[in-house]
C-alpha cells in the first residue's frame, strides 16, 4: 500500500492549485453577482490546460487518467470553490460516452475533450425518490425509433449543454432493473423544453419537459435495456468526483473556522481558547481526515476494479451526509453571525457541500445500499 | 395531575379557527407559505397585523390597559398554535414583542401614551439595536457610545445584526453611557427615530440571499434623553428582561409538528419503486426521532406555562426551550431537505416574494425548503448562541 | 393541564423518600454483597406501607391508584435503587390479573396485595427479536387442558415467583397478533424446570424450561388467543412503571455527576470550570427534563385513556434508549476512573438502567412501533 | 497510490494463519472467547506468550537484536489482524508494548540485558504506575514522591488504576523527585520489583465485578537508583514516549471490524416474525453506520503506518485514532448489548473466567455481551482520556 501521489500527480495537484490561486478562488467566483451560467473562458483554460482531456484513454484523444488524477483536479476545484460543469460534462457524460462503444466515443470525445461540448444527465424524476432504477420516464419503441414522454428535474447543467443523455424506460415498471435505456437528445429537437435555473450553490441547473418527442433509433446509447451498469459505474465515477470536490470544500470550512476562531474575540479572549469550541473543532477536524480516508480507499478500490469498490463509494457518500454535513454546520455556528452572510466565503462552501450532499441519494439510502452491497 | 382541556378553551379554539379561516386573505395566506424565517415578508406581516388589531387580538400578552385581550396562558396558547396550524405569517416581533412589554414595564407614562398604540396599529416598525461587531454573545461589551449633551444624547458607533433595520422607522437600542466600572453597569436603553440625522444603514446579505439583517452605522445621532426608557446606566435590567423573553416567550413545539406533518404529506408523493418514502423504514425513524423529541419539548413548554400560571419563575428554563426549540428546527428543515433529495436544490429566490409572480418549477415546497434550511443555521446563533445558553443552564441551573 | 400532585399523591412521594432515606437506599443495598435474591422483610413493608395494593380497585382491595400513583412511587424507587420485584409482581402479574376477569382477582390479589405472592411473567424467548406477537413457545390442546414445550429467557424474578404467567400460541405462527394465550403456571408442576441467575443490574431472574407441561383448561388466564390486548395494556403500564423508575435513577446520576464535577480537581480548578464539561452536563440536564417531560405525557395519556397514549409510552422508551442510555454513560465518563469502580453508586444506576433499557424492546423497536402507531 | 499488497506479506499472512490454528490451545481460544476487556486472563494470556516465545514472535515490534522478529511494518500488521481474527486472547501489553520498548529506548546496557528477555519469555510481569488518586488526567502534577537516600530511593505516596498489579512482579512508575518547578520537570522514571517491603496492593472491583485495576500504596519503599530509567527528573520524556505508545501504538479497526462480523451472525439467530434480526433495516443501518466508520478509521491507521513506514512521525494523530478507536469500540458493544435484547442482561460471571467449569445458562456470547459493553466504559477514560485527546489535537493540530 501507498498513499503518496506519483510525480505526474503531484505537478497536475500543484497546478490546479496554481491556478486556484491565480484568480479563479471561490472569493472572485463568488463577488461576480451576474452568476453567469458558463463561464467560456474558464472552460477554454480547462481545455487547454487539458483537465477535459483527463479520464479518457490515450487512444480516445485522452490522457489516460483515471480515477485518483479526477480526485486531485476535484479536490483543489473544491478548495477554490470553482463553479464549473466539470461533473456533468466530463465525468457524467464524458463517463457514459467512455462506456458507450466506439462509435460514440470517436463522434463526441474530440468535441468534449477540445470544449465544444457541452453535457447533461437527465436522471432525477419529479416526486420520485432518486435511484436508477426508480426511473418512471417512458421511452416508447415506436417505427423507426422511441417516442420519449415525460420530465426530467434538476438535470445539472441542462440549461448549456449542447446534448443530453436521458435516462428512459424502455421496458419494465420502476424498480426494475432492467428496461433502463439511455438517450441521445438535444435541446432543439421537437417537444423538448428546458426551463433553466439556478441551484442553491450557484450552479445551474434546467427542468426538462419530453412531449412526444421523437428519436431515431441511433439515439440510443449503448445497449437497449442495458442502461443501467454503465450508469452505475459512470456514478459512481460520479460520487468520487464529488467526494473528492467536497473534502477539498470540508478542508477549507476547518481551516477558516480554526483561523477565526483565533482571531475573533469574545468575552476578552480568542474564541479558540473555549474549550468546548476547541473540542468541537478537534471533532471537526478529526471527521475531515475519516472522510479524506474514505476518499482514498474508495477511489484506490474503484481504480484497481475491487470487488468492494462501489461498497467503499457508498461509504463515502453516506459519511459525507452525516460527517460532512455536521462539520459544515459546525463551520457556520462557529463563524457565528458572519457565517449567515453572503459575504464570507464559509456559506457558500457550506451551500456547495449542501447541493453534493443532494445529489445521487441522501446518507441513508447510500447506508443501506452498502449494507446490501 | 391531568391533561384536561377546559370547555371555555375548547369554544374558544373554534372562535380562534373561524375567525382565521375569515380573515386571512390570499395574500396572507401566501406570504405564509413562502415565509422561511422567523422573519415574515415585511408588507404581508404588517397587512395580517393590521387585520389582527381590527379584531383587538394584534397583542394578547400584553395588559387589558394597553390593548391586550386579557386571555389566559392557556387561550394564548391556543391563539398561538391555531396562527401556526392555519399557517400565518409570524407577526414581527420587534414592536409586539419587545419593544412593546419593555415599555409597559419600564417605560413612562408618556412613552406608552404615544408609542404602545402606535406598536399596536404597526403605525411604526421597530427594529432592535443590541449587538454589536464586537459585542455578539459578549453583549455586555457592546460600545456604541451615547454622550451626554444638555437634553440629548450624542450617539456614535454601529449596531450589527440589526433584522429589518431598512424597514423599521423606529430602534430600541442600547449605548454605553458610562466607560467605567463593571461592563453591564453603563449601559442605557433608548429609543429612537430611524429618521434621525446620522444614522446609516446598510443591509446584510444572508445565505438565502435574503437581506433580513443590516449594520447601521450612528455618526453623532443626537437622541433626546426623554427618549431614555428607565435610568441612565440602567439600561441592562431592561436589557435582560427583553433577552429572557426572546428566549423563552414562544412556544416552538406547535410549529414544529406542524411541519412534520407537511413533511410527512410530501413523504406521501414521493414514490419508490415499492411505494413512498413515506413507507421507508429509514426515513420513518428519521421522522420519529424528531417527532418523539417534539412531544417532549411539546410537555416541556407545558410544563414551563403550567409554572408560569401558578406565577414561578421558569428562569433558566426559557435557555432549555430555546436550545431544544432551534435544534430541532434545524433538524426538522434538514430532513426536509433530504426527504425532497436534488430537487431541494432548485433556487428561485424570485419565486419566494409573495405577490413576486415568478412560477415556481417545482412545487411550492421545494423552494421554501432549502431557504427555510439555510436561514435556520441561524437560529442557533441569535438571541444569544446556543453556546451562551448551555453556558446559562451550566451556571444558573447547575450551579457550576 | 395540570402537573401538580395531589395532596394524597405528594404524600405518596414524601413516604417513599423518607423510607429509602432511612436505610433503603441504594448505597446500602450496594453494600450488601450477599446479593440475596429477594429481601423478605423488604416486601412485608411494601404490603405494610400499602404500595403492593397501590394499582388494585379499591373493590379488589387495592387503593384505587393509576399509573400517576405508581409513577410516584416508582421514581423514588429509582433515585434509591431499590432492589426488589415490583414490576414482575405488581406491575406485570397483577396487570394481568387485574384484566383476568373477576375469579382470578379473587383468587390471587389478597395474596399479592399481602406480600404473600410473588408472580413472574415469561416472555423473551431465546433467539428471537422481544415483541410478544413473536411468541414460538408452543401450547397444544389436549384432552382437558393444554400441552406446553420450549424456553423462555431471563423471567424477572422468575427464581422466586410462586406462580409464573407463561405467554404461549394456541394459535397462529410467530408475527400473528391471534393465538396468543396466557397460562398460570406453578415451579412444582411437572415438566417445569428453572434456572435462576442474577441479571447485570443485582436483580434476578431464571431460565425457564418447560417439557411436555401439562396443564388443566382452568391454567388459562383470560380468553384462550386473546392474551395480546390485556398484555399490550399491562406492558404499557410495565413500561410507564420503569419509565419512573429509569427517570429516578437518571436524576440521580445528573445530582452525583454535577456535585463530582464541583469537587473533583484536574489542573488546579474544579473539573466543572471546565467549559466542555460545563455544556455537557447542561445537555444531560435537558436530556434529563425532556424523559420526564415524556414521562408525565405518557403517564397522563395512559391514566385517562387517551387514543394516542400508547404511542406517547413508545416515545418514553424510544427516548430513554437514546438520550437516557447517552446520560448515564456520560455520568460515567464524568467521573473518569472512578465511574468505573463497584465501589461509587453511579455504576449501578447505570447498570439498573441498561437493565431497563434492554427490557421489552430497545430505541429502535419503539421509535418503529410510535411511527406506526 | 495503490492498494497493491505485496506478494510476500500474502503469504506470509498464510504462514501466521498456519501457525495460530495450529499453536492455539482449547485453554487458549476459551481464553480469547471470554476476554471482554483489552486486559485478558492473566494465566492464559502468560501461556499464550509462552508458545509465541517459542516461535520468537512474542515482540514483532522490537528490533531483532532484543528478540524481535524484523518484519516490515505490513507484516506485523498482518500478524495483529491475524491473531484478532483467529481470535487469541490479546497479550499483556505492560511488559511487551510499554517498558520493553522504553527500555530499549533509554536503558541502560545492564537494564537492557537484565530486563528484556525477562519480559519476552513472560518471566516478569508488568504493572504501569503512572495514575495517582490528584493525578488521572492531569498526570503532570503526580505527587508519589521519592526521597534520595544514597544510592537508593525511598517512595512514599500512592497509585492507582494500576491494571493488574496483583499480578505483576515488576512495576515501572513515575516518581516526583523535585517539589519545585514546572510540573513536568521533577518527574523521575523507576524500575521496581513488587516485593520491596512496604508496598501494598487493594484490587478496584470494577464495574464488571472484575477486579482488574488496584491501588497501589507506598510506605518507604526502598529502591536502587540503579533501576532508574533516564535522568533523575527528566522521566517525563520516557513517561510521554509511552503515553503516545499507549495511545497509537495499536490498530483499532481490524478487531472492531471481527467484532461486527461476529454481530452479524449473532443477529442471523435472531428471529422476528419475517425473517432475521439482520434483515431489518434499522439494525443494518445501524450496522452499516459502525461498519462506515470502521473502513474510515481502518484506512486512517494504514495512512498513518504509511506515514511512518516513510519516516514520518504522525505525531498527535495517534490522539485521533485513539479517541476513534475507543469511542467506535463502546458503539459496537452498545450495539452488540442491542442485539440481543434482553438477552444480554444475564449476568453470571462466574461462567466468564476460562476453566471455571460453570455452565452458561444461554448462548456464551450472552455473557460475554455486557461485560464487554460495561468494561469498554472504560477505555475513553484510560491512556488519556478522550477529552485529554481531543485537546491535544485542538492544541497540537489546529494550534489553538
Amino acid at each position: 500500500m501507498n498513499f503518496s501521489l506519483t510525480e505526474e500527480q503531484q505537478m497536475l495537484a500543484d497546478s490546479v492549485r496554481r491556478w486556484v490561486r491565480d484568480g479563479h478562488d471561490g472569493e472572485a467566483r463568488r463577488r461576480d453577482k451576474t452568476r453567469r451560467p458558463l463561464d467560456a473562458a474558464l472552460w477554454r483554460q480547462f481545455a487547454e490546460l487539458g483537465w477535459l482531456a483527463l479520464p479518457f484513454a490515450e487512444d480516445d484523444g485522452g490522457l489516460g487518467g483515471g480515477p485518483v488524477e479526477t480526485l486531485v483536479l476535484m479536490e483543489e476545484l473544491g478548495r477554490g470553490l470553482v463553479v464549473a460543469p466539470y461533473v456533468p460534462t466530463v465525468v457524467l457524460g464524458g463517463g457514459l460516452l467512455r462506456r458507450a462503444g466506439p462509435a460514440w466515443r470517436e463522434r463526441h470525445l474530440p468535441a468534449l475533450i477540445e470544449g465544444r461540448l457541452q453535457l447533461a444527465l437527465a436522471l432525477d424524476e419529479y416526486e420520485r425518490v432518486f435511484a436508477p432504477e426508480n426511473t418512471a420516464l417512458t421511452a416508447t419503441a415506436e417505427q423507426g425509433g422511441y417516442r420519449l414522454d415525460g420530465r426530467k428535474a434538476l438535470v445539472l447543467n441542462g440549461d448549456q449543454a449542447d446534448a443530453l443523455l436521458v435516462l428512459a424506460r424502455t421496458g419494465g415498471v420502476p424498480g426494475d432493473e432492467h428496461g433502463l435505456s439511455l438517450f441521445w437528445l438535444t435541446p432543439d429537437q421537437d417537444g423538448v423544453s428546458l426551463a433553466p435555473h439556478r441551484t442553491v450553490d450557484g450552479h445551474t441547473a434546467a427542468k426538462l419537459t419530453l412531449e412526444r418527442v421523437h428519436l431515431p433509433a441511433e439515439a440510443l446509447v449503448g445497449e437497449p435495456g442495458g442502461a443501467l451498469a454503465p450508469l452505475r459505474a459512470t456514478l459512481d465515477e460520479a460520487l468520487l468526483a464529488l467526494g473528492a470536490e467536497a473534502v477539498g470544500a470540508l478542508s477549507v470550512l476547518l481551516d477558516d473556522t480554526v483561523e477565526y476562531a483565533k482571531t475573533r474575540r469574545q468575552f476578552g479572549v480568542p474564541i479558540g481558547d473555549f474549550q468546548a469550541l476547541q473540542h468541537r473543532m478537534a471533532d471537526m477536524f478529526m471527521a475531515l481526515e475519516q472522510l479524506r480516508s474514505l476518499l482514498l480507499a474508495a477511489t484506490l478500490k474503484v481504480a484497481e476494479g475491487h470487488a468492494d469498490a462501489r461498497r467503499a463509494v457508498h461509504a463515502l457518500k453516506a459519511r459525507l451526509g452525516l460527517d460532512g454535513r455536521h462539520l459544515a454546520q459546525e463551520a457556520i455556528q462557529l463563524h457565528g453571525g458572519m457565517g449567515m452572510t453572503d459575504e464570507l466565503a464559509v456559506g457558500h462552501y457550506f451551500k456547495r457541500l449542501t447541493a453534493i450532499n443532494g445529489l445521487f441519494g441522501g446518507a441513508d439510502a447510500h447506508l443501506a445500499a452498502f449494507a446490501d452491497a | 395531575m391531568d391533561l384536561t382541556i377546559p370547555d371555555h378553551e375548547q369554544s374558544f379554539r373554534e372562535e380562534v379557527r373561524d375567525f382565521l379561516a375569515r380573515a386571512m386573505t390570499p395574500e396572507i395566506r401566501e406570504a405564509g407559505r413562502l415565509t422561511t424565517s422567523v422573519f415574515a415578508p415585511v408588507k404581508q406581516a404588517m397587512d395580517w397585523q393590521r387585520i389582527l388589531h381590527e379584531q383587538g387580538w394584534a397583542a394578547p400578552h400584553w395588559p387589558r390597559e394597553y390593548g391586550g385581550t386579557g386571555w389566559s396562558v392557556g387561550q394564548r396558547t391556543v391563539f398561538a398554535e391555531e396562527l401556526v396550524r392555519a399557517g400565518a405569517p409570524p407577526l414581527i416581533p420587534m414592536g409586539l414583542q419587545m419593544c412593546g412589554p419593555c415599555l409597559i414595564g419600564y417605560g413612562t407614562e408618556e412613552q406608552k401614551a404615544h408609542y404602545l398604540p402606535r406598536i399596536l396599529s404597526g403605525e411604526d416598525i421597530w427594529c432592535q439595536g443590541y449587538s454589536e461587531p464586537g459585542a455578539g454573545s459578549d453583549l455586555a461589551s457592546l460600545k456604541t457610545f451615547a454622550e451626554s449633551d444638555g437634553d440629548h444624547y450624542v450617539i456614535n458607533g454601529t449596531k450589527i445584526w440589526t433584522t429589518y433595520a431598512h424597514h423599521a422607522n423606529r430602534m430600541f437600542l442600547l449605548v454605553r453611557t458610562r466607560r467605567d466600572g463593571k461592563p453591564q453597569a453603563g449601559i442605557t436603553f433608548l429609543l429612537l427615530d430611524m429618521a434621525t440625522p446620522g444614522i446609516t444603514v446598510e443591509p446584510i446579505v444572508g445565505l438565502d440571499e435574503v437581506p433580513e439583517q443590516c449594520q447601521v452605522f450612528f455618526d453623532n445621532v443626537r437622541v433626546p434623553k426623554a427618549n431614555r426608557v428607565g435610568e441612565e446606566n440602567d439600561g441592562w435590567t431592561v436589557a435582560k428582561y427583553l433577552l429572557t423573553f426572546e428566549r423563552g416567550g414562544q412556544d416552538y413545539a406547535p410549529g414544529l409538528g406542524v411541519q412534520l406533518e407537511q413533511l410527512k404529506a410530501r413523504a406521501r408523493r414521493q414514490a419508490t419503486a415499492t411505494g413512498s418514502l413515506a413507507d421507508d423504514p429509514l426515513w420513518r425513524r428519521q421522522v420519529a426521532d424528531c417527532e418523539t423529541r417534539v412531544l417532549a419539548l411539546s410537555f416541556t413548554e407545558q410544563r414551563i406555562k403550567s409554572a408560569l400560571s401558578a406565577g414561578k419563575d421558569p428562569g433558566a428554563l426559557s435557555s432549555m426551550t430555546k436550545i431544544l426549540g432551534t435544534e430541532l428546527q434545524q433538524r426538522v428543515t434538514e430532513l426536509a431537505v433530504d426527504t425532497l433529495g436534488a430537487q431541494a436544490l432548485l433556487w428561485q429566490p424570485g419565486a419566494l416574494v409573495p405577490g413576486g409572480g415568478e412560477a415556481p418549477l417545482g412545487p411550492e415546497y421545494a423552494l421554501t425548503t432549502m431557504a427555510s434550511y439555510l436561514n435556520a443555521r441561524a437560529c442557533s446563533i441569535y438571541g444569544g448562541s446556543n453556546e451562551v445558553q448551555r453556558g446559562i443552564i451550566a451556571k444558573a441551573v447547575l450551579g457550576l
